[in-house]
This record gives C-alpha cells, structure tokens and sequence, in this order.
C-alpha cells in the first residue's frame, strides 16, 4: 500500500469492519510494524524494512485517539489532558475546545465516571493537549450523536487551522465523512484501496 | 533384641542443647551398637528445649549444656534428677600464626579486632568467658571488640566465616578448630566449672524409661567416656 | 549424607503451597469484594503471622495447640491427632505462618479487576464460585502465581517454626533443619552441600513452573 | 523492660521497606516489561533469598561481606563502613532477604497493566521513569501495598539472620531478638510483653495503612 | 420516567450523549438502583423503590451488550459464547449467525485479536447465547460498517422471533433507527422523554 497524505487536508480512512483500518493509523503511530513498505510524512522517512529505519514512537509527534478511548482511569479527566499538555499546562484554546463540547462540568471526573461519548471526546481532546504534528483518530465519532459530531468537527478544523496538524481520520460514517473530510482512501479487503474526493468515492454505493 | 515391641518403639528421642550436635553423633552411634536402640536426635537452644518440653514434646532425655534449664523443668515436675556426665572446658579460638605472650597480649593486641563470646543470658558458655575476662580484669578493656554470639553454635560460626579474629568457645571443638587456628584450653581453674546435665524426662505416656535409664548409664560408661574425652570434655 | 530431609521438606512445600491456596482464595474473593467496613481490620490481622518471630510463633503455637494444651489433648486423645512434633502439626504451623504470603498477593490481583468483568459475570447470571474458578483466576495468573511461589519458597526456608513445633522427628526432619544441625555439629561441607542443593532444586523447580505458568493464556483452574 | 529494641525494629522495617520500594521498581519494571529471553532465569534467581534459613543466608553474607572478606575489609578500611554486627549490616541483609517480597507482587501488579495504557504512553512520547511515576504505579497501587506490608511485616518478624549478622550491639538489637531472647532465658512474661505490643503496634500501624492508601483514588507517588 | 415497553416491538433509546441513556438499561437490568420509581417487566415487578422489591440481577434474564463489549479477555470468541450458553454448548441457530456476521474464523482469537467491530458483534453473539427474555444493546452499531449493521439487524431480527426476545436499543445512529426499530423512546436533557415511532420522532429533526 503506497499512498500520499496531504497535511492541509482532512483525509479519512473508510472501510468495512476488520478490513484493517486500524492496523493502518498503528503503522502510521510505530505501534506495529509492517512486514515490508515505507512510512513517511512529508519528506522524512518514519519506517523502511528496505533501510532497516524505524523512527521511535515518541519522535513520530503523533496524536493517537484509540477506538476504545485509553483515558487512563487513575487521572481525571484535566489531569489526563494536563499530563499529555507540555509542562503540564493545557492551552488557552483547547480549555475553549472544552466548553466547547460540553465537557466542562467534568473536567474533575474520572474516565468510569463519564459516558461513553463524553470518553471519547476527553480522549481527542487530549491527544489535541499534545499538540501533535499528525493526529490519527480511530472511529473518533462512534459514540456521538449528530450534534457531539459537529461540535467535535468544528473543534478539530479549530485545531487543523491552528497548529497546522495533518489530521486522519478513520470512520464507518459515510455521512460524516461526505461533510467533512477532504480526501477519503477507501480500504478494501482484498488489501487493495481507491483514493479520492468523499463525494466519489462514498457516494458511489448508495 | 525384641522386635515384637516394633521399631517405632523402641527410638529414644533425645533432646540436646546446640553445643553437643557435635559430639552426639559419635556417642549415639556406638550406643545404637551396643544396645540396638536408635536414638533420634534434636537440637536447639536449651531455652528452646525446655518450652517444647513444657509443652508436652516428646522427649526421653534431655542434655543440657548447663544446670540451670533441667532444674527448671525439675521444678515444674518433668524430671526428678539430673546426672552430670561431664564437665565442658572453655577454649579461646583465633588464626594460626598468630604470636602472643598471653591471652591477656592476643585479646588486647590491635590485630585482634573482633572478639566473639556467646551471649551469657542464653549460652553457658557465655556465663565462663564473661567471668573468665572479669577474672583475668580485661573485661572493660575489651568493650569496643566483642561481638556477642546467640549460642556457641554461632560463635563458631563467626570463626568459621573470618567475621571476628577470637572467639571464647567450647574446647569440644577443639578438631574441628585445628586445622585452620589455633585452639587454646583456658585455666579451669579461672571459671566457674560447665557441668553438663543429661535429664530422664517424664513428659508422656510414649516415655522410654528404661532406655533412657540405659543411655544415662551408657554416658558414664568407659566407652561413652572416652568419647567425651576426645571432644574435649572433662571427666571426673 | 542423608537425603530423606528433602522429600521431607518438599512435602512440607507442597501440602502447605496447595492447602494455602485453597484457603487464600475464599478468602481473598472476601477480601476483595466483600463490603463489609471491618474488613479492614481482618485483612489486617490476617497479616500478624509473619509479625512474630517464628520461634515466637512456635511457642504460642504449642502452648495452644500443643499436647499439652486442651485442644491439643482433646485430639490427641479422641482423634489420635497430634499437632505438635508430628508432619501434621508442621504442616498447620507452615499454613498459617504464610498464610499472608498467598493471601496478600491474590487479595491484591482480585481488587484490580475491572468492574466492567464483574458486571459481565453477574449479567451471565454466574455463581460467584463459577465466576471465580471460570473468569477470575485466570485473569489474576501472575497474582496467584506471585503468591504460589512465595509460600512455596518461604516454606522450603523456614526453620525455626518448624524445629519448635516439629522437634526433629523422621517425620518432621526438614532440610532446613538437618541444614541446621549440620552447621552446629560445624560440618560447614555437609550443610553447604545441603543448601546448595536445595537451591538448585528450588531453582530448577521456580524456572519450570515459571515456564509452565508463562505460557500465554494458559489457564490454571 | 528496654523499650529501645522496638526502636531499632522501627528503624530497620521502615529502611528496609523505603530501600526495597526504590531497589523493587526498577527491578520489577525489567521483570515485567522486557523481552529479554533470559530475563525468566533472573527472575526466579532473585525468588531465591527466601529458600535459605536465615541462618545460613547469615553465614554466607558473613562470608562474602564480613569483615575478612575482600569487600567487606575494603569497605571497613576505606569508608569505616562495617557490613557485619552494625545497623547497615543488618539493613543490607533484611533487604537481600526480602527482596522477593517486594519483586513478586510488584512485578506481577506490572504484568497486569493493559496493552492500550502502555500504548497511550508510547504515544504520549512520556519517558519510561516518567510513565512509571504518574501512571503505572497509581494503577498498581494495591500490589504495591501488598509487596510493602509483606515485607515491613517480614522485616519485624525476621530474626533469624539479624542475629547472625548482628551480633547483638545495641544498635542490632531488634524487637524480634530480644523477643527470643527473654524466651530462652525462660522470661515468658516478658517475652510475652514484648510480643503482645509488637503485635498491637504493628496491627496499628498496618490498619493506618490500609486506611489511608484505600482511600479511593488515592496516588501513592 | 415511566413508560411501557412492548416485548413483541424493537424498541430504541435515542439521545444526547451523556443524557442518560447507558445509565436506564443499567438500571433495567438492575446493575444501579434508581433512587426511586419502579422497573416491570410485563407484568412482573423487578424494582420498586416504594415497596423495596430489586428483583437479583441474576433472576432478571437479561441479555446485556455493554457500551464497551466487555467480552472476557482469558477467553477466545467461542469460550465466551459457550461460557455464556447453557450447559456450555452454543445453539445451533447461533452458530449460524456466526458466519452470518463473517466471525467464522475469529471463533479462536482472542478479544485483544479482534478489531472493535469484530469485537462488538462477537459480544452481542454471546448475549444472544444466553437466550435472555430480554436483551438491552447499548449501542450495538457504533463500530461497525453499513453492512455490518444491515447484518446485525438482520440477526437481531431472527433472533427476537425465534426466542420471542423483547429487544431495547440505545443508538444515537437515527438512520439506523429508522430504518429497524419498531418504537423510540427518545431521552431529553431535562429528564423527560417522548415516546413514539420513528418515522415521527426522528425525523421531526431533521
Ligand atoms: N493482535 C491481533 N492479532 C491477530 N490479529 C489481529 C490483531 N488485531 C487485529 N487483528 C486482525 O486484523 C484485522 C484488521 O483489524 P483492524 O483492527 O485493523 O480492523 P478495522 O478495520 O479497524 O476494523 P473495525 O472497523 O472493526 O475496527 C482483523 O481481521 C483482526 O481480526
Ligand atoms: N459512575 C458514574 N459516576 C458519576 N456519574 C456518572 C457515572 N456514570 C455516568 N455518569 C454520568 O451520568 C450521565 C449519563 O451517563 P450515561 O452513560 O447514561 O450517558 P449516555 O446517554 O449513555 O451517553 P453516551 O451516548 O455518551 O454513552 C453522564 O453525564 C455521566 O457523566
Ligand atoms: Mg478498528
Ligand atoms: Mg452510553
């Protein structure tokens, strides 16, 4: 699998469940790595089997919202984002961003203490704490209703614009993605994959 | 000779203080030979033996390093009377090679820096070399060197690993010593004597008396006696 | 050079590994999820044994349960049991001396379960026993394995409990005793041999289990 | 009646405790989390402290660390540092001793941590000192309390190696030794004085424990 | 809140987002007790407050898919299933949905094997090994695929008539709602809820 991924767009990545969505934003992070092929962002190389290069995790500068959110259970909401903030300080922004999306009343909550999309928007609204050069978001909308999506939407083209953050998405939701996203690679299980404009690609199959 | 009574029977378990494991496996062996009665041997400290025994263990006999642990079991019925079977002599051990006018030059002199003595709340021995000292009148001097041991077990134990340079221990040891030190027999005449006392206890129903009887006769036989003689005990 | 004390000492090892862990886990399932508010205190006692030293121990233990005491007479006499300078009497000193070592362990791995398993478990309807044997234990593997190999290990050392309420009888001879007496009689060869082998068994018998129980996923129950 | 042994008890239980919890992390971390195919070895090695009588363990730290030893006469020379029949001495060996108490749970708290929060970790780019302060050792807080009671409670029982190590000075004079001591001396009232507050204060101090690390939430680092 | 819920209809909880809809089923299945108020099913009283009656979890019958799966990790996919069936042995009819929903070859992986759709739909199969009398699914879709879901439904669907299920859904996905749920109970912030068909209450939206 060979592909580009611009910065300045929102590019997603659809497909059916178990085709191996995941897996990809795991190659991309460094978590897992592929048997063989190249990872990498603009002109820096992330991954190489060939030349045996394979940039460490934490050099990547990667945002990752797991599908199952991964709050750590032992901090509250605020301290989980404070401990992915540098110096521990959560930025003026992303403190609106949590207002934002209604998150405001629990920033002293634990993660058991708070629903499952209340969860996930604590989950991306940390890995945003990080202020990552690529955010990676798995399923980022699953648990949400319309209009928890298009708060989280709008925070997200906030913080693209923002920090200039490539971000890449990975979702189930055609309607979602056909409003939001600016490129669309269509995963498919025979391991093969069709890049494109969400209007083509996604609309094709209705 | 009577195996109708089994052999489970006819084992006479012997209880004795620490300091006389060495010695016993010798005496238990030939005694085992002339009668035919096995014996089973336990040993700790005589502290240890005399609650086991007051709580009901079941043991024929006692052998104490001292009197005063089966006079106390005495007093509260397990026994009627304690034979001495011989006399403990103290010796003072430390390294081969090492030159010295008197035990008063050896403890004293500054290579020396570690002393052991067993601990005379608890050890025997520990209750003649602390008079032993007091007697000779270095005691006070030698306040900053001594190491005190729970028991002579662990006195020697302290030579044995080089942790002190001396140790005030029984002269039992003396072949054991030899090879790697110098054992010296101190003055008898310096301490208090070590009267070392066998008791027939009558702790249970499972007692053996009349072997028990046996073996008290057996320590003060000719051959138990040369026994004793050759790890280092007096005989009178 | 005798060997006996070995077989003697694994034994010993053994029995009071398997009788503690199927104590410890009743009570560790108690522990963990009971509400009860004095569990604090019995969890807190429950640590007391490895207070007292072990000779100290002993000789509660005797004064108690020994011939001499009323329970120990009364079982002597009735039940022909003794439960002093007997393998039985050993046997119950080595349970409840590491009583803690097993209990604590588990205790600790049963609180760290997700409340969302528990949720499962009672949604499937499941007894508490079948949760445990089924869902629990195999979740808590490296927790139960913890306190297997604690009691396991702190057994084949202990001594001083053992020689006060074991005495040395055939029967009660372990090697940590016979290691013992072999230093006092000064045969500092006999007992280094001892206490190499023992390590050497123990050592072997740790890496297997270890590589038994390592098996990922393997399940105990 | 000399209150100054449970002086000398306190000091070692808490220096042992506070030492091993620095030593145990680390170690345990290593134990838990790397691939290391010889790391099983090592871990059953560091099991063994605890299959040796107290006793004999004594005599081979005298041994190797004793005054005549190369390290333990290099140590008295340069640094007057005494390894044996001192305070440090008998700290050093209760800290070798229960060295399993503290690894064993600790390490197998480790092993239970979810894949996902040392994903999250990886990606959150923290460093491995810093994942372990502020993350994994909140998460493991109950088998942290496991490894520090066992081995506090280990410390104030264990007597078998100070009074080898010791040598009874006034500074190695532990609770623990002057419990068996009095006992040997047939001094069952005072053995049983000494006994019966050991096991108060201890039960006191534990309960405290409990009560405050069990508040919910609560970080211990 | 009171409110009837027919057993022979689908019937889906729709809401916000953190508006209380994962704490009702909690409630109904009797894993949190309301403070007050009552819990029936037909005519059989599980809860009340007023004459202190809170029917074991246990008694209840109930099937649950929680929000996050929660499938046992010790156990692979088929462990689950025959740990949750009677006797240890799934039905047959179960099976068959199985491959029906394409986990015929996950029936030995583990949880952590799987990705969350495969996840999701293996924990509503182990429900349905229950053969509950109710089954409560908090969001079943929310990781999976339009297939996926058509799939589900459709299993859903056999399982409620062939065991005469009563099935309660909390979804936030009004698309799916509409095209499967037979009543929608939807859930406000202020604690009030209406009632109705989908068709009404879902697209009145819109
Ligand atoms: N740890 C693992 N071991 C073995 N197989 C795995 C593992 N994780 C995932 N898989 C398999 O790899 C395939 C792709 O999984 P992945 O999680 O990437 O799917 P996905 O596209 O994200 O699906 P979904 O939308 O359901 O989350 C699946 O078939 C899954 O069973
Ligand atoms: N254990 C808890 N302690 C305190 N508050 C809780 C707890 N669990 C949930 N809540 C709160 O109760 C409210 C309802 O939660 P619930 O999980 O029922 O929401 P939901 O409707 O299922 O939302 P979602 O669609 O996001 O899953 C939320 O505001 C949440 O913060
Ligand atoms: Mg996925
Ligand atoms: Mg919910």
């Amino acid at each position: 699998m060979e592909t580009k991924i611009n910065p300045e767009k929102i590019t997603a990545i659809y497909g059916k469940s178990g085709v191996g969505k995941s897996s990809v934003l795991r190659m991309i992070a460094g978590l897992d790595q592929p048997d063989s092929g190249l990872v990498k962002l603009g002109d820096q190389l992330w991954f190489s089997s060939e030349d045996r290069v394979n940039l460490p995790v934490s050099e990547r500068k990667i945002g990752f919202v797991f599908q199952d959110y991964s709050l750590f259970a032992t901090m509250t909401v605020e301290q989980n984002m404070q401990y992915a903030s540098k110096d521990g300080i959560i930025p003026q922004s992303i403190m609106e961003m949590v207002n934002a999306l209604g998150l405001d009343g629990l920033l002293s909550s634990f993660p058991d203490e708070l629903s499952g999309g209340q969860n996930q928007r604590a989950a991306v609204l940390r890995s945003l704490c990080q202020e990552p050069d690529v955010l990676l978001l798995d399923e980022p909308f699953s648990a949400l209703d319309d209009d928890s999506i298009a708060d989280l939407v709008a925070a997200l083209k906030m913080a693209k614009s923002r920090y200039s953050t490539a971000i890449l998405i990975v979702s189930h939701r055609k309607d979602v993605l056909l409003s939001m996203a600016d490129e669309v690679i269509h995963l498919k299980e025979d391991g093969l994959f069709n890049q494109g404009l969400p209007s083509e690609l996604l609309v094709r199959r209705f | 000779t009577s195996t109708e009574t089994g052999a489970e029977d006819k084992v006479l378990k012997i209880a004795i203080a620490a300091n006389m494991q060495y010695p016993m496996d010798s005496i238990t062996t030939v005694f085992t030979e002339l009668t035919g009665i096995t014996c089973e041997v336990t040993s700790n400290s005589s502290g240890m033996l005399t609650a086991q025994i007051q709580n009901g263990a079941p043991f024929d006999l006692f052998l104490s390093a001292n009197m005063s642990y089966p006079e106390e079991l005495i007093k509260s019925g397990f026994g009627d009377c304690i034979s001495i079977y011989a006399y403990g002599k103290l010796a003072l051990v430390y390294p081969i090679g090492t030159k010295y006018t008197s035990v008063e030059d050896l403890l004293l002199d500054s290579d020396i820096r570690r002393i052991a003595i067993p601990d005379e709340r608890t050890a025997p021995y520990g209750i003649t070399a602390e008079a032993f000292l007091r007697k000779i009148g270095i005691r006070e001097k030698l306040t900053g060197k001594v190491v005190i041991g729970e028991s002579v077990a662990q006195v020697n134990q302290y030579i044995e690993t080089n942790a002190v340079n001396a140790a005030f221990t029984s002269y039992s040891y003396v072949h054991k010593f030899e090879q790697k030190h110098e054992v010296i027999q101190l003055d008898p005449t310096m301490y208090p004597e070590i009267e070392q006392g066998a008791l027939i206890l009558k702790s249970g129903k499972k007692n053996h008396p009349d072997e028990s009887m046996t073996f008290i006769e057996f320590l003060s036989s000719e051959e138990c006696r040369k026994i004793l003689v050759h790890f280092g005990y007096n005989i009178k | 050079m005798d060997y006996a004390p070995f077989l003697v000492t694994a034994k010993l090892a053994l029995f009071t590994t398997v009788i503690l862990f199927v104590i410890a886990i009743p009570i560790s399932y108690f522990l963990a999820f009971s509400r009860w508010r004095g569990k604090i205190f019995l969890e807190s006692l429950l640590m007391l044994p490895i207070i007292l030293p072990p000779t100290v121990l002993g000789f509660y233990y005797l004064s108690f349960l020994g011939p001499q005491s009323g329970i120990g007479a009364f079982f002597e006499e009735y039940f022909d049991l003794s439960f002093a300078f007997s393998f039985e009497g050993i046997l119950i000193g080595s349970v409840i001396y590491c009583l803690p070592f097993m209990i604590s362990p588990i205790t600790s791995g049963l609180r760290e379960i997700p409340r969302n398993t528990q949720e499962s478990i009672r949604i499937l309807g499941k007894s508490r026993s079948n949760a445990l044997r089924k869902v629990y234990l195999p979740i808590i593997k490296t927790s139960l394995w913890s306190g297997i190999v604690l009691t396991f290990a702190h057994t084949i050392g202990e001594f001083g409990l053992v020689l006060m309420i074991g005495g040395k009888m055939d029967e009660t001879n372990v090697a940590s005793v016979a290691i013992y007496d072999e230093m006092n009689a000064l045969n500092y060869d006999v007992a280094s041999h001892y206490a190499v082998i023992m390590l050497i068994v123990s050592f072997i018998l740790i890496v297997t289990l270890n590589l038994i129980l390592r098996k990922k996923r393997s399940i105990p129950a």
